[in-house]
């Protein structure tokens, strides 16, 4: 089954990233495809290369970025939200597009199912 | 087709799986991730909301989350299912569409 | 889900349910939410919206932000319909926990009880909270 | 000396209100901001239990927070006072701490 | 303001008071929120931690985030004595109402009902809330 | 009267930075003296100079750079907080400065009041 996937916030202050890093490993490992995982609201600050949390903690930037590398995970980061909160081409951390909202909305309707993740 | 709501926020804190309990349609699916994990436990003071509405839904909790808050051992209100993550993917699948009540 | 297909646009229309549920300016959920309603409009998806809970807040008329210093995005609900978003349904229980009426709301809507809100969410192909 | 409460969650969604109202010394200020405001209004679900304990608490609303969510000519509880930017750093600077319900 | 002065520490002490109302890992505010109380406690300030609401689950036993790959941080509150951190209070309604009891708990700590504990919140210089 | 301000959520996202921008200006209005604003948890995203909001709308991290640029307002960004959600020198919007929780700590000691806002 085709999933689409919503990432609402940001790393580390809400579970939401956590969660859907989960969900997608989940998915994937049961066979099925991830179509688009769209990052909107504060979600786009997931995309910054310059995130660098302590070493006993995970790393959800580089999580996300294993996940396009290893399944070619397409991380797709709104850029009107991205322009909002500072997230532009010079801290974008490998594997993450900046693209508009219409992707979104062809994720939801070429997904089977769209799974949100949030505050 | 049924669909899956999904609830994040504590039933303490806020009023998310009250709002979910009210507007879902008899015999959809809900599961409670995060947080929302507290909805599931026993003898607290949200407890009778949420049983009492156990036979219109079938009811899900996320396993890790309530290990991650130490709550594995705690008893669980009577039906509720404990799930892991590709559970959680399975219902995605088995249910028309997500709702996930932020 | 809904594979119908549409005159202008060479692609699968579904529905699509956006719910309503947090206050303006608290939050700018309620400011970029709408942004994708306007979004799935121009891609000829059937739009349906949903205020419930704090969200009917949104569409309380003579918001005036000038003393808080947020730009004031209520008249874009009014610009809905010119985006052909004419499904506008509010939560009659939210309503009146709130104090409010149908004649405080900026927009036609139609005021729901919670079980035809209910009958009408189970009908969407995607639902987008927030 | 006396402690500012400041609660910045619509009561309608999330249980802050409720816990200051609970905890919160009597005689203490309490000013309500942002989505609180709403906790302001007459006729609503939570009236009440505010108006309640209106006579506990010095309770006061940011106007401009009121405005910006068109509720400036709405009935408000008796006895709350609306205030501006500059009255909140009055009260700020008139009681001994400030405690925001965050 | 209690202008006291340490043994230590050749500043003021004032009385901080650090209130925990949110869960753990579904937000980071009680992990970060710790990090402020070591710090306060290096400064040699009068620190006391009330947990209530949700609270109260940041000191519950047994936490095992393994499932789901966050930093369980939880042994910290163990540590805090180390620190000279050892007024922990925690709130007897908020605790009842989540079914949970001292045993429950990973700290030893003094139960206070919510009278006891707005004179102790009253008594402070800065309140930090999250 | 000294006041301290602690911001704890980004800017746009929840209204605590934009209601703690009114308060200080208020403050200022007053003739009260500003100690320091520290920036915590995600109130480090308030530091970014990328941030580039639509034009009829708000500059939040603009606002407060004007802050320190006409009244000499101290804006502390949090060294830990910012390393995990990836603020660096490299993205510090002018009037902002990455240092310690101990300014923080020093804030509540030294101003007379601490106000806290966020979510």
């Amino acid at each position: 089954m085709k999933f689409g996937i919503l990432v609402n916030e940001g790393p580390f202050t809400h579970q939401a990233s956590d969660s859907a890093l989960q969900f997608v490993t989940a998915a994937l490992k049961k066979g099925h495809e991830i179509v688009r995982v769209f990052f909107y609201h504060d979600g786009v600050n997931n995309s910054t290369k310059f995130s660098d949390p302590p070493s006993d903690d995970r790393n959800i930037v580089k999580l996300w970025s294993a996940l396009a590398e290893e399944h070619g995970v397409e991380l797709i980061v709104c850029v009107a939200a991205a322009m909002r909160r500072g997230i532009n081409d010079e801290v974008l951390a490998p594997g993450f597009q900046i693209s508009g909202l219409g992707q979104l909305v062809e994720a939801g309707i070429n997904a089977d199912r769209l799974v949100v993740f949030g505050d | 087709m049924k669909m899956l709501h999904v609830v994040n926020k504590s039933p303490f804190e806020k009023s998310s799986l009250s709002s979910c309990l009210r507007v879902a349609k008899n015999d959809s699916g809900i599961l409670l991730i995060e947080d929302g994990v507290f909805g599931a436990l026993q003898g607290t003071s949200v407890t009778d909301e949420i049983a009492g509405r156990s036979a219109d839904f079938k009811i899900y909790v996320l396993g890790p989350d309530l290990a991650a808050r130490g709550l594995s051992e705690k008893p669980i209100i009577d039906g509720i299912e404990i799930i892991d993550y590709e559970g959680f993917v399975d219902l995605a699948v088995e249910h028309g569409a997500v709702n996930s009540w932020l | 889900m809904a594979e119908e297909f549409d005159d202008e646009f060479d692609g699968p229309v579904k529905r699509f349910l956006f719910v309503n549920r947090k206050a303006p300016y608290g939050t700018v959920y309620a400011l970029e939410s709408l942004e994708v309603v306007l979004i799935s409009a121009a891609f000829d998806q059937d739009v349906s919206l949903v205020f419930m809970d704090d969200g009917v807040f949104q569409i309380v008329k003579d918001q005036n932000t000038d003393g808080i210093n947020i730009k004031n995005f209520s008249r874009t609900y009014r610009a809905l319909e010119g985006y052909d978003v004419e499904k506008l349904y509010v939560e009659k229980e939210s309503l009146e926990a709130r104090g409010l009426s149908e004649d405080d709301l900026l927009v036609p809507v139609e005021v729901l009880d919670s079980k035809a809100l209910s009958e009408l969410m189970n009908a969407q192909d995607v639902v987008i909270s927030a």
